[in-house]
């Protein structure tokens, strides 16, 4: 029962999202409203206003580069979100006996 | 014929929908943890996908200035730079699940959902 | 022929305490000497040039925060001393409730005058506003002399009760609140005040902490917080729709309000009538007054309920009443709004004052039957408020009578308290069935019992009398002016009046006249503080009985005069009321002949000894479709495998609401719809999530495209 | 895992995909790739040492207090760059007003801070991966 | 250095005093501890000082790399930011001296460094998080937020804390990854991601592709209401706060969830303006949640026998209440939920800390082992009396003033069924947190015997308490002066 509840929503959702599809500006080429001038600002000036001609590097380390220096954030928290889990069960066992 | 057109024309963004929605089933159905993390990666990929369809120009080439193409079609750059962001993230909170997935079957020795709540309630009881 | 028993030589303390009332009462006479201009004291003092000085100083007006805290101050030096010396602690109770007294007399010329206000912007959300004019007045006098009588009585009465150090702290800290309640000059500071009172007496009330005192101690605040919401939504609503919230006529704004207007009414009639003990919302009240110690169920009955019927007469009077320029006839559209609500009060007041009387009829405690007689007191009250708001601008023999009961009832009432009180003190008995023979014990005792009876059950000559005739001419003119179905009410006040006689028969009867077995043999009679107290207190009861239109003079025609009330009226039939008409004493020995008759045939009969089933209360009446549901709510969640009868489960078909109450029912429902509900919600989170974006989606998809 | 042929190709192996994955990363502004990349190339070619040769020489090559520099290192590098463009050019960040050189386009030695940061990155992404993976063998079940 | 650099100083300071904890492991913990305290006190001044600033001054525009707004990234340090970021500040300043106090519940020595590492990163990303005005950076941060959430919660290292970190980690994914899907619908139909340029061309792109915008909004409102546990979305909650060490949830339930619901503010009004709002009527959606979570929360809690979850789930009620300010969509509205925000943060820090505290050395969190536990730790149960009284909405406290002001704002919007519900979950507050003060203070008196033994709570474990006891009065007799820059805040997010 609840599984052919959960299956029939999910097929809803699906349904749904499609349908918004076929509404949205889906066009692949450059008159999307996402390739705006800010892209095309990005692809001329882009290198010389970065000298690098990696258009996407450039973006990521430059233009955004806040967002990079976040991730590198994410990767650290994660290394020492994994350690606070991982390291020293030694002290896990004790409390595994203890109770 | 119109609806196949229209289809065809969205594919990338419905295989995006298509991933998301699967991956939450998967995420919603399966009680197996690591089944569940992998269905949310899924649902990641789907967003990922979905920013790479809106960056996408059909014809276009990547972004990388060299003078020797004549007046060229660059693909939509941003969306590239943003999912590459995502992705790392989504590694890190993968790693970091698993690793709870690792000291749940050391305390448990079970990674099933339904299995593990039937003993957490059993140990409420205890107590 | 009573053998005079012997004296104990009473300590220092009780001959400060008794100096200290020797001044109070002579202060009471400086206060009688000014109203009464006996040789020139009044325009002495208002022509004295420091008078006049102090009318226009703007420092008088800051004399309303000053006896705000005066009782915090001697409240922390009463912690200072704590368990060290007693004799302290408590005299720097006393003290200072004496100072706040002295300060409450002296400022009577000033308010006479001219209404103090004080206004502190930014603190809460609106400031603080304080106003000391003629209606407060006369509760803050009252309550000042009544904690002041109380203060004496408690010292002696507490010696023997432990953790009195508390007991002190909290009751001084009540004080300030009550004063507080009474002088806020706007509803919220009257609000937040009152919630103070209110936590605070809830440690006077469950001082004795056995868990009958916890029992009735948390309905005892459980229901003073669902008052405090009900008045709390009445603020929202009025400030929101009036925009200020000051004791100022309101009723232009609130005419356009329809029937919302009658709902802020109920609302706050129900939340101040919580704490004034009015009908079905009164359960708290005969459970608290047993359990609390005698000084604070004397100050319960005495002050804290009537400053619940202040809030009544304070919010109808202030914003239902159409300002004083704006009317000047009866039949003005404005009053139509306080007529309706008048009519019902009148008659929740009828209900009230019946259902008390009948149940304190039956009641073996003697505390539990004073506390039931004050409901049906309480009663009389609410009837005269209603009055005064039913006649609009005729109702001022209603405005009067409540009040003067006001001021006769807190007297009575808590001398009455203090005598059960001392009964206990000597006897550690209080089921009046046990008890007898107590008149040779306790001849000053039983001599102040019979003032206070004698006042209570409204015998010429005594207190009781006087505001009970006052207000049965209030119902009188109320159903000649207005509806006839009034005449009931006046049978019903009849009635009540006649139980009431009948019951305090009874319980002088029982208590200390009737021989019996010779326990108390042992007991001593001594002569203290407790006493002094007493007798002070039953000499203000027969003079107000011997000299009615007193009170009338020096409180009551002010206040009427700040009132919009029909002057004239006010001028001829009140001012020189005249209670000692014929047909007033003829229905008054009506009164007590059927009095007399109940007493006989309910003793022949025992009829006071027949209970009432449990499910016959009125709080099991009133729940009673949310228990149903509650009992029910099992089968709905479980289906058959439903545990009724495992655990805590089964208490649920319990019927005696004093077991297990309102709340506790609930909190188990719930517990059981959590042990149902909670884990399984929790398992399904994702579903959750799916469930819900699917639902938003739809729905506002449809609703795009629909629309 | 002692099998002969798996340690003789995994010793010839390492160095060039090292090697690449340092090109990569250093290219990372001229060419498709960048810090992620090629990080993570350096950091498999690690991950496969240490499946190969087992956790203690791992531990030799890559010990756990390497790991922990590199893995502050990665970002207090970026922190210093980002801090020279705020203090020369007012701005966090900044490329090329901060006096980064700015070479020629196409050149290794171009589009100012971006390479420097393209390390950064790449280290950072390196150490990361190998620490996780070395938590998770240590710790594994 | 002109004063507009402080606000990434302020992020960069917490960062670099993460990044230095691990090199400091050899040295005493106690430096560790100072450094850090310096740390926060000096960004509790600059974000004071930029809450100043703004208010009289002007506010701050900064852009990344020199490059205009449009094509890098913006900060945008307004009344609304600078007022949060204090508050933020204040309040972690408070736990983190708390905290020092040896009282991190549960967690091991060895792990005192790895916590306090993520504290500082959480408190970076918390203050990214306000200050950005980029939809991704939002993400960026956001995601770094989750994953050390998760992280002080599974550092008790309990059989317990996993399962909880575990279930709130794939709920908080949940919730990041349909914020991202969201995202990318905005950026689709508009082509930005900084907030102020897609706000100017929201309505043009709601004209164009209604459906675009709609499924965006639904699928941001899903994300963040779980992260800020609305009611249906709580799930994680009692879990999380039951498990993880005290002021782990007291930072989670008092600033966590706070944070994700002003992020939930500033997409509601910064990124689709009112109309679009209005039109497609999202407060209704709103104020049911907010509706069912007030009753139901409460009725959870009234269940609970361990503290620490009833106290979860009465921050899912009390997030109610916050959602019902923000759902009014109305400066009335907003203006209580922001000074809901305050006050809950104070009450909800002080009740966790003070049973914290009684955790710690009593060892018992069940509701039932309280009785007597107000002679034995006079400060704790007393400050726990006084933020419960405040729950509850008794005069004299900061509780009171903001369901005075909430039903102000419910009669605004003509919503009296929602006062009806305000004042019912008010009592079953009542219910729930009054037996305990009854039961602490009056119950018998076992303890009472032992009044000389009472444990000598060190001072910085016992000064926080009495702080917050102070505030939460001083906030509940003088609301005005907050009030005003709570305005000034309101405004700022409404134009």
């Amino acid at each position: 029962m609840r599984k052919i509840l959960s299956n029939s929503l999910f097929i809803i959702l699906f349904i749904i999202l499609v349908y918004g599809i076929f509404q949205m500006p889906t066009g692949a080429n450059i008159n999307a409203p996402a390739y705006n001038d800010i892209v095309n600002h990005y692809l001329n000036s882009g290198v010389s206003e970065t000298n690098a001609s990696n258009i996407i590097a450039a973006i990521l380390a430059d233009y955004r580069g806040f967002d990079t220096l976040g991730e590198t954030i994410v990767l650290f928290t994660s290394v020492v979100a994994v350690g606070s889990v991982l390291r020293s069960t030694k002290y896990d066992k004790e409390v595994r006996d203890h109770e | 014929m119109l609806i196949l057109e229209k289809i065809i024309d969205n594919i990338n963004y419905i295989g995006a929908v298509a991933l998301f929605v699967i991956g939450l089933r998967i995420v919603v159905t399966h009680s197996n943890l690591i089944k569940r993390i992998m269905g949310i990666n899924i649902m990641g990929t789907g967003v990922f996908l979905f920013f790479v369809a809106i960056g996408n120009v059909t014809g276009g080439i990547p972004p990388i200035i060299n003078n020797n193409q004549i007046n060229p079609v660059y693909i939509n750059p941003i969306p590239s730079v943003l999912i590459l962001t995502g992705i790392v993230v989504v590694v890190s909170i993968t790693v970091y699940s698993l690793s709870l997935v690792i000291r749940i079957y050391e305390n448990y020795n079970t990674i099933d959902q339904t299995e593990l709540s039937k003993l957490m309630s059993e140990e409420d009881n205890e107590h | 022929m009573i053998k005079i028993p012997r004296m104990k030589i009473f300590d220092s303390m009780a001959r400060s305490n008794s100096y200290l009332v020797g001044l109070s009462l002579f202060l009471l006479l400086v206060f009688i000497a000014f109203v009464g201009n006996w040789f020139g004291f009044n325009l002495w003092i208002s022509n004295s040039k420091f008078y006049s000085q102090i009318l226009d100083s703007h420092f008088i007006d800051y004399i309303s925060i000053i006896i705000i805290v005066i009782p915090i101050i001697g409240a922390i030096i009463e912690l200072v001393y704590g368990d060290k010396s007693i004799k302290h602690r408590d005299k720097s109770v006393i003290y200072m409730g004496f100072l706040t007294l002295i300060i409450v007399v002296m400022i009577y010329p000033v308010i006479l005058h001219r209404t103090l206000e004080l206004h502190i912007p930014g603190v809460f959300s609106l400031g603080l506003n304080l106003r000391i004019d003629m209606l407060g007045y006369a509760v803050l006098l009252l309550s000042a002399f009544i904690w002041f009588f109380v203060m004496i009585y408690a010292h002696e009465y507490m010696t023997k009760e432990k953790k009195s150090t508390r007991f002190f702290f909290f009751l001084s800290l009540t004080y300030s609140a009550v004063i507080g309640a009474i002088i806020s000059g706007d509803l919220l500071m009257m609000f937040i005040f009152f919630e103070i009172m209110t936590i605070t007496s809830y440690m006077l009330v469950i001082h004795g902490q056995n868990d009958q005192s916890y029992k009735a101690g948390y309905n005892y605040i459980i229901m003073g917080l669902i008052g405090g919401f009900l008045i709390l939504t009445a603020i929202i609503l009025l400030y929101f729709n009036i925009g200020d919230l000051r004791f100022e006529s309101a009723i232009e704004k609130l005419e356009e309000l329809g029937n919302l207007k009658y709902w802020i009414m109920g609302l706050l009639v129900f939340g101040f009538g919580i704490k004034a003990g009015m009908a079905p919302v009164h359960v708290w009240l005969p459970r608290a007054h047993p359990v609390a110690p005698t000084p604070a169920s004397a100050l319960l009955s005495g002050v804290m309920i009537k400053v619940g019927a202040f809030g009544i007469i304070r919010a109808a009077s202030s914003y239902y009443f159409p300002s004083k320029d704006v009317i000047t006839s009866i039949n003005d559209p404005l009053w139509s709004a306080a007529s309706h609500i008048g009519a019902i009060i009148i008659w929740t007041g009828i209900i009230t004052m019946a259902l008390g009387v009948f149940l304190a009829l039956q009641q073996a405690n003697i505390k539990k039957m004073l506390a039931y007689h004050s409901i049906s007191q309480m009663g009389y009250i609410v009837t005269g408020i209603g009055v005064a708001l039913y006649l609009g601008y005729e109702g001022a023999m209603g405005l009067t009578g409540a009040m003067y009961h006001i001021i006769n009832h807190a007297l009575f009432k808590s001398l009455l308290f203090m005598i059960a009180g001392v009964i206990y003190y000597h006897t550690k008995e209080l089921d009046m069935y046990k008890l007898g023979g107590l008149w040779k014990k306790l001849p000053f005792t039983t001599f102040t019992f019979a003032v206070a009876a004698l006042g209570i059950s409204g015998i010429p000559l005594f207190n009781g009398y006087v505001s009970k005739t006052i207000l049965h001419h209030g119902i009188v003119e109320a159903y000649e002016m207005g509806n006839h179905l009034f005449f009931y009410a006046e049978l019903m006040f009849i009635v009540v009046s006649a139980g009431t006689v009948c019951s305090f028969i009874k319980m002088f009867y029982y208590v200390f006249l009737r021989k019996t077995t010779n326990e108390y043999k042992t007991m001593v009679f001594d002569y203290s503080s407790l006493d002094i107290a007493m007798w002070s207190m039953g000499l203000i009861i027969i003079l107000i009985g011997l000299f009615p239109s007193f009170i009338l003079k020096s409180l009551i025609i002010p206040i009427l005069n700040l009132t919009n009330y029909d002057s004239y009226f006010i001028e001829h039939q009140i001012l020189h009321l005249n209670v000692f008409k014929s047909e007033d004493l003829l229905m008054t020995l009506m009164i007590v002949g059927i009095g007399i008759i109940i007493f006989f045939v309910g003793k022949k009969f025992n009829l006071f000894h027949l209970h009432l089933p449990k499910w016959l209360s009125i709080e099991y009446l009133v729940f009673f479709p949310a228990y149903l549901f509650m009992r029910n709510l099992c089968r709905l969640m479980y289906g058959d495998r439903c545990p009724t009868d495992k655990d805590d489960y089964a208490k649920l078909s319990e019927k005696d609401v004093e077991k297990i109450g309102f709340i506790d029912r609930f909190v188990i429902t719930s517990n059981v719809f959590n042990r149902k509900y909670e884990q399984s919600i929790i398992r399904s989170d994702a579903l959750i999530y799916t469930f819900f974006i699917t639902l938003i989606l739809v729905f506002m998809l449809v609703k795009k495209h629909l629309l | 895992m002692n099998d002969i042929i798996i340690k003789n190709i995994t010793r010839i192996i390492i160095p060039f995909a090292q090697a690449y994955g340092i090109f990569i990363i250093i290219n990372g502004h001229i060419s498709p790739g960048g810090g992620f990349a090629g990080g993570a190339i350096v950091g498999t070619s690690l991950i496969l040492y240490t499946l190969v040769f087992g956790r203690e020489k791992g531990k030799k090559k890559f010990s756990h207090k390497t790991s922990e520099i590199a893995e502050s290192g990665g970002i207090m590098w970026f922190v210093t760059v980002g801090l020279i463009g705020l203090f020369i050019a007012g701005r966090f960040l900044t490329n090329l007003d901060a006096g980064f050189p700015e070479g020629v386009i196409g050149d290794i030695l171009s589009g100012g801070m971006i390479p420097l940061l393209m390390i950064g990155i790449g280290i950072k992404v390196a150490s990361t991966m190998i620490s996780l993976f070395n938590l998770i063998i240590d710790e594994g079940i | 250095m002109n004063i507009e650099q402080l606000p990434i100083i302020n992020l960069l300071l917490f960062l670099l005093m993460a990044l230095v904890i691990p090199l400091l492991k050899r040295r005493p913990f106690k430096l560790t501890l100072i450094l850090g305290f310096i740390v926060l006190g000096f960004v509790f001044v600059s974000s004071g000082y930029l809450l100043w600033y703004v208010n009289n001054i002007d506010i701050i525009h900064y852009t990344f790399g020199g490059h205009e707004a449009r094509f890098g990234i913006e900060f945008i340090i307004d009344p609304f930011s600078a007022l949060f970021t204090t508050i933020i500040a204040g309040l972690a300043t408070i736990i983190y001296i708390y905290s020092s106090g040896d009282a991190t519940e549960g967690i091991e020595k060895t792990e005192y460094g790895r916590y306090y590492v993520l504290l500082f990163i959480l408190l970076m990303s918390m203050f990214g998080i306000l200050y950005t005005n980029d939809l991704f950076n939002t993400y960026v941060f956001i995601e770094i937020l989750s994953i050390t959430t998760c992280a002080i919660i599974s550092i008790k290292k309990k059989k317990d804390t996993y399962t909880a970190a575990f279930r709130y980690v794939m709920m908080n994914e949940l919730g990041s990854l349909s914020y991202l899907f969201g995202v990318a619908l905005i950026y689709m139909a508009t082509g930005f991601t900084n907030i102020t340029l897609i706000g100017e061309t929201m309505q043009n792109a709601y004209a164009l592709y209604p459906v675009n915008i709609i499924i965006a909004l639904s699928f941001m409102i899903i994300g963040l209401g779980i992260k800020a546990a609305i009611f249906p979305f709580h799930i994680w909650l009692p879990d999380a706060h039951s498990a993880a060490p005290s002021t782990s949830s007291a930072i989670l339930s008092a600033i966590v969830i706070k944070v994700y619901i002003l992020v939930f503010v500033k997409v509601l009004f910064r990124v689709f303006n009112i109309d679009i709002l209005n039109e497609m009527n999202i407060s209704t959606i709103l104020l049911v949640l907010a509706g069912v979570g007030m009753i139901m929360g409460s009725v959870f809690a009234i269940a609970q026998k361990d503290v620490k979850r009833m106290l979860g789930y009465s921050s899912v009620a009390q997030m109610g209440y916050i959602l019902l300010g923000v759902g009014l969509l109305s400066f009335d509205g907003l203006r209580a939920a922001f000074f809901h925000i305050l006050s809950h943060g104070l009450m909800k820090t002080a009740l966790f800390l003070s049973v914290g505290e009684i955790i710690y050395y009593k060892k018992t969190r069940k509701v039932n082992d309280f009785d007597g536990m107000g002679f034995i730790m006079p400060v704790a149960m007393g400050v726990f009396s006084i933020a419960a009284l405040g729950m509850i909405g008794i005069p004299l406290t900061s509780g009171f003033i903001s369901k005075l002001n909430l039903g102000l704002a419910v009669l605004d919007h003509n919503q009296v069924i929602f006062l009806v519900i305000l004042i019912i979950s008010s009592l079953l507050n009542v219910i729930y947190y009054l037996p305990i003060i009854i039961l602490a203070f009056l119950k018998n008196e076992k303890y009472r015997y032992r009044m000389k033994s009472i444990e000598d709570t060190p001072r910085t474990m016992i000064a926080p308490l009495i702080l917050l006891g102070v505030l939460i009065i001083i906030l509940g007799l003088f609301p005005n002066q907050v009030m005003i820059l709570i305005e000034a805040a309101v405004n700022s997010i409404m134009s």
